[in-house]
């Protein structure tokens, strides 16, 4: 099979690759949608950042405070403009988890401000009676942050199901998301099932209400071309590891107007515009949600790791990634007894491909995956309610990415097999 | 090391035929515990018998590792006074740490000695401890302990 | 003068150090304050990690998983040693200002739970008439967190005032922290003053009236040996970056106890025990509060970093720095129109030091500082109401770390002395 | 590249004997602007005169680079056309972000040309511009623009 990336030259790039594991056997990394590995410019550009340049950043006015400063604020103008959007509407989290809680206080925080007197923009103030909108396939971080703010503000929390084959159920969005709907959250790319939603269609129905509509962009951002301002969303967020990035950053974008009006998360240095010891005023957006020192090694780190996609291409890494999926997904179902958990065809679908095995307990299969070098995750993947939805305890994953190719889902093939074999089943 | 060391024949057999998986009446303590990484999960029910000695109810759902764990458990414990099933599971407890070092002494363990290869894969060890861990805390929820007066007769 | 450290082989540890600035003049790093820079076996830890053991932690069947998992948790281990605790008391975040905005959500957080009728923690719970106590020379860090809890709990922010000397003052102590004090929070060494506070006294007084104590030791951990749990508090936080470690990473200590009954701050995935649709129940500390893909690499970084901290000594650390501040204040006091502000003498006082020249801006001494290659920080340090107390605008501040020696202080003091030359002051 | 090209002898001039530093009365638009990494902080206060030209008053603290730039806006542009004082604003802007690059044109930009060093010094740049920042912000507040009717007689 002809793939669109020369992944023998790739994988030259990441000395991870290079190396064996349980005696001897070549490492085959297909869990990339837990972590991604990193190539070499990236671990280069972290270091010559330390060795060259570290200092404090936006404090300074010696000439290493000025470089770090320029490699920390050039590395969010690379970010943005990987994902299409303006420099300062991108703010600096250490994971998507902050991202998307930053988003979620922002209600929570507005809610008990305004209920002690602060002038608070509406939009964010909650109240029993309004509702929060989630799917039944997010990921731990888009709703357990959600299930905070119901519990201390007294909204309801309401989601969108799932179909049998892993597609959202959207014939009933008009009555899920109504006039009691204050925002709307949605993974764009499921982690678990590799479905990819219509977040367009979805964030739509939200400002129709005149709710506000956020996407966890974790899994698709790092796989294909992704436009921030296009999805219709105000609010997105995503993380750095999982796209060859430096572990310890997330990012938030944001429509300037609804950065403009959300109350900061965290507070300290650097977000503030003047202090006094009875009270504070706040710096613009992105400086308002990123109090104290930064992760500017992470930062320029990351900014070398979206270098290094866009050359590759974000097409080709979809359509890479694409033809890996519908590879895996012919193999496996070629299998005996085994069942994809998430959508069966290659269409709105990306690289995470769950699945159970009859008779096998995940991790069980996990364990004979491994022991043949191939790393793969077994579990709930953070998507606990979407593993009950299909009523499996746990599902095996494999995901993929730029330095993947069919042979390894050859080998992660051949341990399944081996793992029936073994087991008799 | 490999897979083999991990799933011994006596794991495997463990696994596929459970010893006494069943939920008892009336237990005088119950502790479901749950693996969050993988959602095993595993419920121990203890209750004492007239002479003093454990009553073992369990269920549970998971991997291999975790299942046949709870099988050797109750296997091991039921019948037996709560001070000695005391000493199995501290043998337990120390042969998951042994980093698959140990040479775990059948006389107290039992079946549990086919658990020496689990101890070199981290992350298997939790599955393997749940089980034990619920018999803890089952204990602990009816009162029964090792050093409790009346409960041991050895 | 002899120091007790070996500055020439220190240095050579600190490839930063070896570069030029302004046209060719050797880097005298005096801003340490603000962060520290970074040996070489901190970058050489990261990379190896990034290079052999990287992915997913606590989450993969799979040996990188595993490596991962034990790289992170050792890393855990040894820094919690370094400061006298106990493994699991320790929760990584992004950075001390995480940590202190972790400690005040659990307040906040736990009121609005409370009266949406949620079971929490009684001393968490916050209402009108009870007090916050912080002190008059916190870094915004330890300050805007709980302007903001008291926004929203009503609760009101008392202060311990500084004296001219840059002392705490502690008469009033008693009627300060009252009983309807809930929570006493404070800096630990000051990073605009130097001064290094009498925090068990001021703990021992918080739990005399049944309130939560919280220290600030984002500057004595780096410079000094700390015992956390000597401290007398119930939660310390500090930052990795400002002693040798990576950027990106912050600790939070706790007291066991203290943080099993504090509800989590940032939810997601990894720091719950279930997950369904309708509510989460929560993981024990403190992985319940490392919500997300941990800093993994940053925490393998700073690990290397105690370990090069502990050979060298931290006694020997310690005394190094007081002989450098010694020097420092010695030198400054000779110095025509030059005010310290903050203690002068080197009593209870670590390396951070402050000063106004007549008839110049901070600014303006900075540059000149600078432009012979002096990196020092001029401002108001984050600690703007500090500033105020002192009736200046912001001051220059030379900081020491383990590669300094004396005549990197000589070098600045010419600098001040060229400053004055030039503007005729 | 050094101190000296930054410290020009025209900002020193300017920083020791300020230009017009005072308040005005009864100003049409007003603003304080800090900025919050330093703590320098200049009041720009704007009205209009009968001929529809500039009266700016001005007041700060802070280091010389800031002081020396709020003395010279406010001799560059009282007196202007807003239009004009807009043509100032934009040029000097303009330099300050050109790198230290720029040949800044005299005819514009007055004693303001003295600042071209400053934008070598990133960290300085934001103080250079502070009291133009507040000028654009008091306009904007008296409802001054370049293209207002009425308020432009160039
Ligand atoms: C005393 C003190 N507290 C808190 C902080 C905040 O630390 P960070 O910026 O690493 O969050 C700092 C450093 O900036 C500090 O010096
Ligand atoms: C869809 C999705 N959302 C959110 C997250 C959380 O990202 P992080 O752990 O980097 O905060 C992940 C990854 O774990 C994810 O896959």
């Amino acid at each position: 099979m002809l793939l669109p990336l020369d992944v023998d030259r790739i994988r030259k790039d990441f000395p991870i690759l290079q190396r064996t594991v349980r005696g001897e056997k070549p490492l085959v990394y297909l869990d990339s949608a837990a972590t991604s590995q990193k190539p070499t410019s990236v671990l280069d550009a972290e270091r010559a950042f330390y060795e060259t340049a570290n200092a404090g950043v936006h404090r300074g006015a010696h000439q290493l405070a000025e470089e770090a400063t320029d490699a920390y604020e050039s590395a969010r103008r690379r970010i943005a403009g990987f994902v299409g959007a303006e420099t300062d509407d991108i703010v600096f989290t250490k994971n998507a988890t902050e991202s998307l809680n930053l988003v979620a206080y922002a209600f929570s925080n507005a809610t008990a401000k305004a209920a002690h007197g602060a002038e608070v923009d509406p939009r964010f103030v909650l109240a029993p009676g309004d509702s929060i909108v989630v799917t039944q396939m997010e990921h731990h971080a888009n709703l357990v942050p959600w299930q905070e703010v119901c519990a201390k503000t007294g909204a309801t929390l309401r989601w969108i199901g799932v179909s049998d084959d892993g597609r959202l159920e959207l014939d009933d969005l008009d009555s899920l998301i109504d006039d009691t709907t204050r925002v709307v959250s949605v993974v764009h790319q499921s982690n678990i099932l590799g479905t990819v939603n219509p977040v367009r269609r979805i964030m739509d129905r939200a400002h129709a209400v005149g709710a506000l509509g956020v996407v966890d962009a974790c899994q698709s951002i790092p796989h294909a071309p992704v436009d921030v301002s296009a999805l219709g969303a105000d609010l997105v967020g995503w993380s750095g590891h999982k796209m060859l990035g430096p572990t310890g950053i997330g990012m938030l974008w944001g429509r300037p107007e609804v950065l403009a009006a959300m109350p900061p998360f965290i507070t300290g240095g650097s977000m503030i515009e003047t202090v006094f010891m009875e009270h504070s005023t706040y710096a613009a957006p992105p400086k308002r949600f990123e109090a104290g020192s930064p992760m500017v090694a992470q930062a320029v780190g990351l900014a070398a790791a979206v270098d290094y996609l866009t050359e590759l291409g974000m097409d080709r890494v979809e359509a890479h990634e694409h033809a890996l999926t519908g590879y895996a997904l012919e193999r496996l179902a070629d299998l005996r007894g085994v069942r994809i958990i998430g959508p069966m065809t290659n269409e709105d679908r990306g690289g995470a491909v769950s699945f159970v095995v009859e008779g096998l307990h995940p991790h069980d299969v996990g364990q004979f995956l491994d022991d043949r070098g191939v790393a793969v995750r077994v579990g709930h993947h953070c998507a606990w309610p979407t593993c009950r939805r299909f009523g499996v305890p746990a599902t095996t994953r494999l995901s993929t990415y730029v330095y993947n190719d069919t042979s390894d889902i050859d080998v992660a093939i051949e341990g399944i097999l081996a793992a029936q074999n073994f087991f008799g089943v | 090391m490999d897979v083999e060391s991990l799933y011994q024949d006596i794991i495997l057999d463990h696994y596929k035929h459970p010893r006494g998986r069943s939920l008892i009446d009336e237990p005088s303590g119950e502790s479901h515990q749950v693996n969050p990484t993988c959602g095993d999960e595993v419920t121990v029910q203890v209750s004492l018998d007239d002479d003093g000695r454990l009553v073992i109810g369990y269920e549970g759902q998971g991997c291999s590792i975790s299942q046949a764990s709870a099988s050797v458990m109750s296997e091991m414990v039921s019948g037996a006074a709560p001070a000695d099933a005391d000493t199995v599971r501290q043998a337990f407890v120390e042969l998951m740490h042994s980093k698959g070092a140990a040479d775990p002494d059948e006389e107290v363990l039992g079946d549990g000695i086919a658990f020496v290869g689990v101890a070199k894969y981290p992350a298997r060890i939790k599955c393997a401890l749940l089980p034990w861990m619920a018999l803890q805390d089952a204990e602990a929820k009816a009162g029964i302990g090792p050093d409790q007066e009346g409960t041991s007769t050895s």
